[in-house]
C-alpha cells in the first residue's frame, strides 16, 4: 500500500483504503437497509406521494426552480452582490481600464513602493 | 526522429489546420480529419514527455545544422528560435493535446449541423498550435507570437455561431482583450530586448539586472498574463468567452487559459528569477490574487441561472486554487529549508491542480454542453428532471461535481489537500478562504444538479433521448481520467507533477539550455 | 535639447500608447475602440523599430551595397518583429472589424454602452 | 459609389500593382520585400478591382477562383518546405543554401548585385507565403464587401 500513499507536508491520503472502508461501510448500511420495513410494494398507493395531506399537484408548478434555490442566502449578502454586478459592466471599456489599473498598481508594488 | 518531436508535435497540428479547409462541404470528412490529427498529436506528446522525463530538458534549435546545437562555434549568444522543452511544458502539452482531441471528438455531433465546419475544425486545431508553442518555446517573441495565435483562433472560435449577437459581443470582447495584453507583453520583450539586444529567455534571465525598467517589464508581463489567464479583477471576459463557444471548443480555450497562467509562472519562476535577488514580493501578489479570484469568482458563481455562466465563473475560482499554490511557492523560493517544509509540495499542488481542473471542468462544461444540446436553452429555470433521461450525462456530471467540489476520491481532493496544507503552513487565514470557497462550489454544483436532473420530468422534454456517442465517449473519458486520478494521485504525482514542479524550482538548470552551455 | 532630440522617437511612443489606452478606454463608438488598439499597436511597432536603430549601420542587404558597409551590417531582428507584429495586427483587425459588423447586425448599434448583454 | 473615372484608373492601375507585387514577392530575399509585403500589394490591386465594380460583377469575377484553396496550398508549402529540412537537418533548416540548387552554380560570398538564385529556400518560402496572404487578404476585403453592398442593396 506504501506506493498508494500521498504524503503531504503533515499528513497521508490513500484513496485506496478510502474505497475500501467506504465498500465496508456500504456493506454495513445495506445490511441494516435489508432489515427495514419488509411491507414496502411497488405500484400501489403505498408509494403515492402526498402533500400536506392532498394528493400531487401538478408537475409543473411544484418544481423548485433554479433561481429560488438559495434565496435566503443571496438574500442575506444583498449588498455585497449589489456591488460585484454593478463592477461587472459588460462594457468592454471598463475591462481595459481595470487592466491599466491593475498593471499600475502591480508595477509599483515590483518596483518597491509598498 | 525522437530528437524532432518539439518541432513535429507544432507541425502535425499545423497540418491539419491548413489542410482543413480543403474539405470544404464535407462534414463527416473534416471531423474525422481533426480527430485524426489530434489523436497523433496526443501520441506525439504523450512520446515528448517520456524523452523529457528520461533525458531532461530538450532543446530545438530551429534552421541549425543540428537540434541541440545553441551556440554555434564563434558565437556568444543563441541567435536562432528555439524550444526549449522541460517536464513543465511537457505537462501542459499533454493537457493540451488531450483536451483538443477530446474537444474534437465531441464536436463530431455536437456542432454537426452548423454550417462551415470545415473552418471550424481549422480553428480548432489552430488554438492547439497556439498552445503548444506558447508551452514549449524557449523565446520570448516566439511566445508573444503563439500567445496571438491562440488568441485570435479562440476568439474566432468563441464567435463562432455568427447568427448570435451575444456570441460576437462575447468574441470581440475576448479579441480586445488578447490583443491588448498580448501587446503590453510586446512591449514589455520591447524593453528586455533593448537592454539585453536578444530574445532568448534564458539568455536574458542569466543576464538580468533587475532595474526599474525591467521591473517595468515583469510587472506589464504579470499583469497581462495574469488578466488572460482570469484573475479577478480582470476576470470579466472569462463568463462571456466561455460561454458562448461551442461546448467542444471549450476544452481547448480552458487550456488556452491555462497557457497563460503557464507563462505567468515561467515568467515569474524562471525570467525574473535569480541566485542574487529575492523578490518575493511577485509570489504575495500571486498569493493574494489567487485568493481573491478564487472567493470572487464563487460567491458569482452561485447566483448564476446560466449553467455554462456558472461553470465558467467556477473555472475562475479554481484559477485561484492554482494562482494560491504556486504563489505559496514562489514566496518562499529563496528559502531552501521553507521550500523543502512545504514550497514544493505547493508548486506542486497547485500545478496538479491545473490539469485536475482542466479534466473536470471540461467535463463539466460539456455535460452543460450536452443540455444545451436536447433543451435548446442554458436557463437552469426551464430544465428539470432529465436525469433518468440522459443516465451516462447525469453520471458524469455526478462525477465531475464531486471532483470539483473536492470529495475524495476524486481528483480534485487529492490537489486541494495539498493545497490547503501548504498554504495553512504560510498563513492560516488563506486556507480559510480556500476551505469556504470549496464548500460554496458544492453548494452551487448542488444547485445545478437539483434544477437539471432532479425533479419531477417536465412535459416539454419527454422526448428527450441520451445524446449521441461521440459525445458520451468524450464525457466518459473524461470521468474516467477523474476516478483514476482520484484513485492514484501518488503515482500522477510522482510521474507527472513532482518532475514539472522541479523544473520551476531548479531555474538554473533552464538558464544553461539543460546544461548546454 | 540634445536628450530630447535622441529620445524622440521614445516620446511619441509613450505619447501614443496614452493616446491608445484613451481611446480604448474612453470612447464610446466600437469602431473607434478598434482605432484605439491600433494605435496601441503602432505604439508598440515604433517602439521596436526606434530600438533597432543603430547609428552608422547599414541595411543587411549584399545587392548593391557600398564596400565598406559590409563591416557595419546590423541585425535585422527588430524589423523583423515589427512585420511579424504588423502580420498579426492585420489578422486582429480584419476580425475585430468582422465582429463589429455582425454586432452592428444584430444589436442596430456600435455604442458600447448599449452592447451588453453578457453582464453580471 | 463607383464612377466612370474609379473604372477606367482601376483598369489602368490594376494590372500594374499586380505586377508589382509579384516582383515584391518573387524579389523578396534580395531587396526589402517579401512574401507578405508583395502579397498585401497584390492583394490591395485585387481590392481595387472589388471596389470600383458593383456587385454582381465582383461575384462573377471571383466566383471562379478558390481563395481558400490558394490560401491551404500556400500555408502547407511552406509547411512541407520546412519539413523537408527535418530530414536532414531541423526543421525548417535552409538546406540547400550556398549550394546553388537546384540552378546550377553557388554564388561566392559578399557583396554581389545581380545574383538571383542566392536564398537558398528562402524564395520559394516567400512564394508560398505571398500566394497564402494575397489569397487571405482578399477574401477578408471581399467577404466584408458582399456583406456590406448586400445590405445596400436590399
Amino acid at each position: 500500500m506504501n506506493p498508494m500513499t500521498l504524503r503531504t507536508p503533515s499528513g497521508y491520503w490513500n484513496p485506496i483504503i478510502w474505497v475500501i472502508f467506504l465498500i465496508l461501510f456500504g456493506l454495513v448500511a445495506y445490511l441494516i437497509y435489508k432489515a427495514g420495513n419488509p411491507k414496502y410494494r411497488r405500484d400501489t398507493d403505498q408509494v403515492k406521494p402526498f402533500l400536506s395531506g392532498n394528493l400531487e399537484t401538478d408537475k409543473e408548478k411544484i418544481q423548485v426552480r433554479a433561481s429560488d434555490i438559495y434565496w435566503g442566502f443571496i438574500e442575506a449578502l444583498k449588498e455585497y452582490y449589489g456591488v460585484l454586478e454593478r463592477m461587472h459592466t459588460g462594457d468592454i471599456r471598463d475591462y481595459i481600464l481595470w487592466f491599466v489599473g491593475m498593471a499600475a498598481i502591480i508595477t509599483v508594488i515590483l518596483i518597491g513602493g509598498i | 526522429m525522437m530528437e524532432h518531436l518539439p518541432a513535429l508535435i507544432i507541425a502535425i497540428p499545423l497540418l491539419g489546420a491548413f489542410a482543413a479547409p480543403l474539405f470544404k462541404r464535407h462534414h463527416k470528412a473534416v471531423s474525422i480529419w481533426a480527430i485524426l490529427i489530434t489523436g497523433i498529436t496526443l501520441i506525439v506528446s504523450l512520446l515528448l514527455t517520456r524523452e523529457v522525463l528520461v533525458k531532461g530538458i530538450l532543446v530545438y534549435v530551429f534552421g541549425a545544422k543540428s537540434p541541440t546545437l545553441v551556440l554555434p562555434s564563434g558565437y556568444k549568444v543563441p541567435i536562432r528560435i528555439m524550444f526549449e522543452v522541460d517536464a513543465l511544458g511537457a505537462f501542459m502539452a499533454i493537457s493540451a493535446t488531450l483536451m483538443s482531441f477530446v474537444g474534437a471528438l465531441y464536436s463530431y455531433s455536437h456542432v454537426a449541423h452548423e454550417s462551415g465546419l470545415e473552418k471550424y475544425y481549422s480553428l480548432l486545431l489552430l488554438l492547439e498550435v497556439g498552445i503548444l508553442g506558447m508551452v514549449l518555446t524557449g523565446d520570448l517573441f516566439n511566445l508573444f507570437v503563439f500567445m496571438e495565435i491562440a488568441g485570435i483562433s479562440g476568439a474566432a472560435l468563441v464567435g463562432f455561431r455568427s447568427y448570435r449577437g451575444e456570441a460576437s459581443e462575447a468574441g470581440i470582447k475576448y479579441l480586445i482583450i488578447s490583443a491588448v495584453a498580448s501587446l503590453m507583453v510586446l512591449f514589455s520583450v520591447a524593453l528586455l530586448y533593448g537592454e539585453y539586444g536578444n530574445l532568448n529567455l534564458a539568455y536574458i534571465a542569466k543576464n538580468i539586472k533587475f532595474g526599474v525598467v525591467d521591473l517595468i517589464a515583469f510587472g506589464l508581463l504579470f499583469t497581462s498574463f495574469a488578466m488572460k489567464c482570469g484573475a479577478v479583477p480582470m476576470h470579466y471576459w472569462v463568463p462571456d468567452a466561455y460561454t458562448e463557444i461551442p461546448a467542444g471548443g471549450n476544452p481547448p480555450l480552458l487550456v488556452a487559459t491555462y497557457a497563460n497562467l503557464y507563462a505567468l509562472f515561467r515568467v515569474s519562476f524562471t525570467l525574473f528569477t535569480n541566485i542574487v535577488i529575492n523578490i518575493s514580493r511577485a509570489g504575495w501578489i500571486m498569493v493574494i490574487l489567487g485568493v481573491l479570484t478564487m472567493f470572487i469568482g464563487v460567491t458569482m458563481a452561485l447566483v448564476q441561472k446560466d449553467v455554462k455562466r456558472l461553470m465558467s465563473y467556477h473555472a475562475i475560482s479554481q484559477t485561484g486554487y492554482m494562482l494560491l499554490g504556486v504563489g505559496v511557492g514562489l514566496t518562499v523560493l529563496h528559502d531552501p529549508s521553507k521550500l523543502m517544509e512545504f514550497g514544493r509540495d505547493a508548486i506542486a499542488g497547485g500545478l496538479f491542480h491545473v490539469i485536475n481542473h482542466i479534466i473536470y471542468k471540461s467535463l463539466l462544461l460539456m455535460t452543460a454542453g450536452a443540455l444545451f444540446y436536447v433543451t435548446g436553452t442554458r436557463n437552469l429555470d426551464n430544465m428539470g428532471g432529465l436525469a433518468r433521461k440522459m443516465p451516462i450525462t447525469t453520471i458524469s456530471f455526478m462525477i465531475g461535481a464531486a471532483a470539483i467540489s473536492g470529495l475524495p476520491p476524486f481528483n480534485g481532493f487529492a490537489s486541494k489537500l495539498i493545497i490547503y496544507e501548504t498554504s495553512y503552513m504560510l498563513n492560516p487565514i488563506l486556507t480559510v478562504f480556500a476551505m469556504v470557497t470549496s464548500i460554496l462550489t458544492l453548494a452551487s454544483f448542488v444547485k445545478v444538479f437539483a434544477s437539471a436532473f432532479l425533479g419531477p420530468p417536465l412535459k416539454k422534454y419527454e422526448n428527450v433521448k441520451e445524446v449521441p456517442k461521440p459525445m458520451l465517449i468524450a464525457m466518459i473519458i473524461l470521468a474516467a481520467l477523474c476516478v483514476i486520478f482520484g484513485l492514484f494521485p501518488k503515482i500522477i504525482l510522482d510521474k507527472l507533477i513532482y518532475p514539472a514542479a522541479d523544473a520551476l524550482i531548479n531555474y538554473l538548470q533552464y538558464h544553461s539550455w539543460g546544461g548546454l552551455a | 535639447m540634445n536628450s530630447v532630440l535622441v529620445n524622440l522617437p521614445f516620446i511619441v511612443v509613450a505619447i501614443l500608447l496614452a493616446i491608445g489606452f484613451y481611446t480604448i478606454g474612453f470612447k464610446r463608438n466600437l469602431i473607434k475602440i478598434i482605432i484605439g488598439v491600433e494605435i496601441l499597436e503602432g505604439a508598440v511597432n515604433m517602439f521596436i523599430v526606434a530600438l533597432g536603430y543603430v547609428k552608422g549601420g547599414y541595411a543587411p542587404i549584399y545587392t548593391q551595397a557600398p564596400s565598406g558597409a559590409i563591416e557595419n551590417m546590423v541585425l535585422p531582428t527588430p524589423q523583423a518583429l515589427t512585420l511579424t507584429s504588423i502580420v498579426i495586427g492585420v489578422a486582429v483587425t480584419a476580425l475585430m472589424l468582422a465582429f463589429a459588423v455582425n454586432i452592428y447586425k444584430t444589436y442596430g448599434t456600435l455604442d458600447v454602452s448599449k452592447v451588453r448583454r453578457l453582464r453580471g | 459609389m463607383t464612377t466612370v473615372i474609379i473604372r477606367t484608373m482601376t483598369r489602368i492601375l490594376t494590372p500594374a500593382i499586380l505586377v508589382f507585387g509579384s516582383y515584391i514577392i518573387l524579389h523578396g530575399h534580395l531587396t526589402p520585400g517579401g512574401g507578405f509585403q508583395g502579397g498585401a500589394v497584390f492583394a490591395s490591386g485585387l481590392a481595387l478591382l472589388i471596389i470600383a465594380f458593383s456587385r454582381k460583377r465582383v461575384k462573377e469575377m471571383f466566383e471562379k477562383v478558390p481563395l481558400s484553396v490558394f490560401e491551404s496550398i500556400g500555408a502547407l508549402g511552406f509547411l512541407g518546405i520546412g519539413l523537408m529540412g527535418i530530414v536532414m537537418y531541423t526543421f525548417l533548416r535552409n538546406f540547400i543554401a550556398n549550394s546553388g540548387a537546384p540552378f546550377g552554380m553557388p554564388t561566392p560570398e559578399g557583396i554581389n548585385p545581380g545574383f538571383l538564385n542566392t536564398g537558398g529556400t528562402l524564395p520559394y518560402l516567400n512564394i508560398f507565403v505571398g500566394l497564402k496572404v494575397l489569397a487571405g487578404l482578399t477574401s477578408i476585403v471581399l467577404i466584408l464587401f458582399l456583406i456590406l453592398r448586400r445590405e445596400e442593396n436590399e
